[in-house]
């Protein structure tokens, strides 16, 4: 690792960075030992903010609803490292570590979710509405299935300018029960959008287990119903995940349509943070510990010889001076003017 | 019995989320038609987010009290169905930012089908929501739609701003024989108030004369109400008597006491948090301005939140939202001091 | 045919009349002679009815949007012979023959079409909304889909009254790319409810080919999407469209749960009375009307020797003279009185 | 060039259908980012049911003009979507009362993205429906909703009175910066007007003064405008002088140009289509009698259709439409005579 700065030029950080620029035309290649690290790297990214959040929260030094993805880091990384920057994305709620896959810089992120002026949405939307155009990172929304529809609308975009651009939209398996995700398939597939539909099925919405409200084994067999190749994976297994997300992205980015994705996961941290979980039976959880998929990959790397401890520790070093960085900008940012209240309801020609 | 209940029967005084909780409960063993369907409300997901639901599937049965997927059409669409076959479904939706989702059920289908049917079939639905700003929950988790509802012919909207009203109104919407919305205020949910007798239900459709004054009427529902009482206070001290009238049922609105109050006050300021562009409080304005045309000391005044979308920013929240000093102003105002 | 009156006992046309009573004790009985003739008998009070409406309606004597289902009675009838009387229908615009084959009496029918106070919904709700609980009939709607979730909520309140009632819900292929049929059929599965999801596969949504909007070749498979039990069958085909009937009505009277039924089928008058319907290319029109259900069906009764051409000739006298009588009878009847206008908004409790 | 422009063309009056019909087919032709979607609108299905969108697709290419599945909120949520990519989509939903699926989108998302994005986003996208009372469609088929949309920041209404203000506001939408909600009258469709000047934009936010008089101001926009001008003629005939203010943007509402009528007449009658109660009606008025309180000669009164739900049968509908000869009856009460 080189650039050790904050962020490299198009803004990502570098950690994080390095990965995504050539993605797309490594996306094809065998799933080396540089690929396993480039995974490694977003992950861990997500996981070292996500904890430092955490940390924050606990201590009440940020006072925000948050939603961690601890559990869902190599989800997001084994598809972000096969994204460009001009990709779009459509996430949620619970959406930070698809905002760090693909590449938003630290400060503008955090000093939101610190709701302060210098937010990338000038605290005006909060960690719920994430919204970062260069790169990439196009709609957060809150409500439950509503990024599929608009991300049709980000591809066809890109079907009509022949721009080559791919859309991301994640979604929790709870959103692959309602309306929207139903007829965004139908249509995604009907008009062969460049999409990639990603299910982040870490089998809870709030505090309602997936049986209880999907009828249906895999959410990926819901692709059959729009004609539309849909695969479940491992999303707790880089290379499985890295597989799956290349020949999506490929798809899409060869104009042969969209692609579902159901990775299965977990989330450790429950629904919201401080959310007690005491509807999660203690030896299902312990399972699901076991098969964490940060200390897993964490060991494939080593094991690959692409890394050594020193390195890897290297990196977390750097990241977390990243990290504090831009917890100390979003901390001395001022809070928005009052006068932002009337700014951005309509665009000038109102 | 619920846990809220349980727990609101030491004390003489109980707060919001045990009223709710408390109507629910209390309906349910005195009508085994009373049946409930929402997101998480069952005890095996914990008895709701807000768990207002609590102990009712343990005590009930999850045949009558049941979690569904995240479908909010299917939610509402199976609670009009249920009813037209005689049942007096209670559907929760999380929050009133994703009643937007099930509107065709509820506009189309729940409020006209006793009216497209000639009076053969009738939806005696409830739809518990809840919402406002304030808690820092920013643009899709805070707004006050009331207003829609309000618009919609069939449809009854009601809003309590004590936890005592909020048990009778609740009760009163599930034992009305029309679709009502009810919505629960989520920053006032831990305030506590005066405990409602058990069983008693509160017929919609009156609006309730909250405090007897004879300078000015404060004319509104929910949230500012409460601020109402606190400034009303505050001016008694000056010598200045204010009547508050608490709608209660926002639609179909209790025109008459509201004119009364205003025919004897000669002045009104109209409340509530929606924005104020609009919203129900233009159509108060307009009953007054129309019925009392001549009789009015002052301008009828209205004092709601801003025109924009709810920002997450506390500082910009706070300039969002009405205020108790807008309501004091206002007051004031109409009073030329 | 012995009972000639207008109307039997519930209600219903005699004509329509005689099988459904008994319907249920032998929806699992071979497919007779006897229950092809049931099939017929309810088939051409549709086709007679369609046929005299058409009729008025070119000679403007009738004044009505008006969605004919020529081409889809056998569908409607076939189904129709498994439902008893207090089984709960809901369908749509295009739902005279649901509702004719669910035995709604044809008076009150017709003089809703006619907008008048003797009308089933006293000339409030029209053609589109026509509603008759006494014969089950108890939505019918013209919000494409809406009516797959209501259908859930009178399922449910049967199983929790355990009344042994069955809901039919029908619609049309188009409906079947909208959210509410999604989020309808994965809560009647997890909830088990006993609900027969009827599409009525008349291969256009109004001037909108099937292959335009629906990404999967039989919409019956979209079943396997809930875990539920899906059948595509050939709508025009008396016997096949008994025989899926039967199994599903029966599944969902035994509480085994949910079934969708794709019939395929076609509608010879387009869209809505006076659609040109210049979308459809002749060869195609052709193709279906070769296929034509009424005339097929008749032969096969004729065949199958269970009635003579002159017993078909006198039940169709006795259906068309039905079918004056109501005419007479809505003709003759009042508009619905000025003061109607504000009856039926809220209830007594208003 | 589409039929219906082709047939304008020729004549110096167009209908209302080939008003919007022109100019979607003219901002299709003067900007390439310009696109459409929705229900039947392609030619191949017959260039949309109203034939609005007629030879669109065989001009400018099915990639432009997209016929899509029946899915609302599929067909929102693409319009959105491609909007924060620079496209201007036009999105049809064919009759109002289908607005009710999509809502989540228009009023989650549409409306609040730039806003809740910090203006880094921003959602030109164009809203047609169709709708309004009179033909018999009953229930489901009628209704006029756009108070629902005028309380929702971020959101634009616009309903045109005439065939040249719906060429100019419709294009005044296609090319706002922000979501448009383009509302076309079913009834009058076929009804004619002076043809507009080609590519004559007419910018949102302005109301416009459509006949000026001194005596009394009739203020509101679609259908009931029509109405009021023939009413101002007959009344001219006996020396009442009647002024028109047509808000054509009805939100956010030019109320600059309302009060200055007003306070020049001292009278007003608030007209619309849509039931009273809650309707757009009550926000104008609240603003009238807040700003002109004391100049008033009279109470403002509204004229709007009943609070009900449209009936089928044609004697109930016309009782449910607001009628001509209330906008007529309303002037002369606050003429006193
Ligand atoms: C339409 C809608 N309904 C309900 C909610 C409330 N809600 C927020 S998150 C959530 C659970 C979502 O579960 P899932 O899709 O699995 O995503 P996860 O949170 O597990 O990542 C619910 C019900 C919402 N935001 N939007
Ligand atoms: C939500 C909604 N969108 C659009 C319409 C307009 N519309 C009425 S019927 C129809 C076609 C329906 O096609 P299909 O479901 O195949 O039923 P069919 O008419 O062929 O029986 C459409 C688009 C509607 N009524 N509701
Ligand atoms: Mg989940
Ligand atoms: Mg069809």
């Amino acid at each position: 690792m080189t650039n050790s700065s904050g962020a490299s030029r198009d803004g990502r950080p570098a950690g994080a960075g390095g990965a995504s620029a050539t993605a797309g035309s490594r996306s094809s290649a065998a799933f080396t030992p540089q690929a396993l690290l480039e995974v490694w790297r977003k992950a861990r990214l997500i996981n070292l903010v996500d904890e430092k959040f955490r940390t924050l929260l606990r201590s009440g030094r940020l006072a925000a609803v948050y939603y961690s993805p601890r559990g869902q880091e190599i989800v997001a990384a084994a598809m972000g490292v096969h994204l460009q920057p001009t990709d779009y994305l459509v996430t949620t709620y619970r959406g930070i570590h698809d905002q760090l896959a693909k590449g938003i810089p630290l400060k503008p992120l955090f000093a939101e979710y610190y709701a302060k002026a210098t937010g990338a949405c000038k605290g005006k939307g909060g960690p719920m509405h994430i919204t970062h155009p260069q790169t990439g990172v196009m709609v957060t929304t809150g409500i439950v299935g509503s990024g599929l529809p608009i991300a049709n609308g980000l591809a066809w975009a890109s079907q009509l300018k022949k721009d080559g651009r791919v859309t991301l939209v994640t979604f929790g398996d709870g959103a692959s029960n309602i309306g929207a995700f139903h007829e965004a398939l139908n249509l995604a597939s009907l008009w062969k959008l460049p999409v990639v539909f990603l299910c982040q099925n870490n089998l809870y919405g709030e505090s309602s287990k997936y049986e209880k409200c999907t009828a249906v084994d895999h959410i990926g067999e819901r692709a059959a119903s729009y004609r539309m190749p849909g695969v479940t994976v491992d999303g707790n297994d880089a290379e499985a995940m890295w597989r799956a997300s290349a020949e999506a992205v490929e798809r899409a980015r060869a104009g042969e349509g969209p692609t579902l994705i159901e990775a299965k996961t977990f989330r450790f941290m429950g629904h919201y943070f401080g959310d007690p979980g005491a509807y999660i039976p203690k030896e299902e959880y312990d399972a699901h510990l076991a098969k964490d998929p940060m200390p897993r990959t964490r060991a494939a790397v080593l094991a690959s010889g692409i890394a050594t401890e020193a390195e890897l520790a290297q990196y977390d070093a750097e990241v977390n001076a990243q990290i504090e960085e831009a917890l100390q900008f979003a901390a001395d940012s001022p809070f928005p003017d009052v006068g932002e209240i009337d700014i951005d309801v309509y665009g000038a020609t109102a | 019995m619920t846990t809220a209940a349980a727990s609101a029967d030491k004390a003489g005084v109980i707060t919001f989320t045990e009223a709710f909780s408390r109507a629910l409960h209390d309906a349910m063993e005195m009508d085994p038609t009373v049946i409930m369907l929402g997101e998480d409300i069952a005890d095996e997901e914990g008895g709701g987010i807000f768990k207002v639901t609590k102990g009712l599937s343990t005590k009930f049965g999850g045949h009558r009290v049941r979690t569904t997927p995240i479908s909010e059409q299917a939610i509402i669409g199976a609670a009009i169905g249920a009813s037209l076959a005689g049942m007096r479904p209670v559907a929760e939706i999380m929050l009133m930012n994703f009643i937007t989702v099930p509107m065709d059920q509820i506009v189309n289908h729940a409020a006209k089908l006793r009216f497209m049917s000639g009076g053969q079939t009738h939806v005696p639905i409830t739809i518990r929501t809840r919402t406002g700003a304030g808690a820092g929950t920013g643009g899709q988790h805070s707004d006050m739609l009331e207003a829609w509802f309000a618009h919609v012919a069939g449809m009854k909207v009601v809003v309590p701003s004590t936890p005592a009203d909020a048990y009778g109104l609740l009760l009163g919407c599930i034992f009305d024989d029309d679709p009502c919305l009810f919505i629960e205020d989520q920053l006032t949910r831990a305030q506590t108030g005066p405990a409602p007798v058990k069983g008693e239900i509160i017929k919609l459709g009156k609006a309730h004369v909250a405090r007897v004054g004879t300078d000015v009427s404060i004319v509104g529902y929910g949230r500012p109400i409460r601020d109402a009482h606190v400034i009303a206070e505050k001016l008694a001290a000056e010598g200045i008597s204010v009547e508050i009238v608490d709608l209660r049922t926002v639609s179909p609105m209790d025109t008459e006491t509201v004119l009364e109050s205003v025919a004897k006050t000669g002045r009104a300021v109209v409340v509530h948090e929606a924005p104020k562009s609009f919203g129900c409080g233009a159509e108060i304005v307009a009953r007054i301005q129309e019925a009392l045309y001549g009789q009015l000391k002052a301008p009828v005044l209205r004092v709601a939140s801003r025109d924009v979308t709810v920002p997450f920013s506390r500082v910009l929240e706070a300039e969002y939202l009405y205020k108790a000093a807008d309501i004091e102003a206002a007051v004031r105002k109409t009073l030329g001091r």
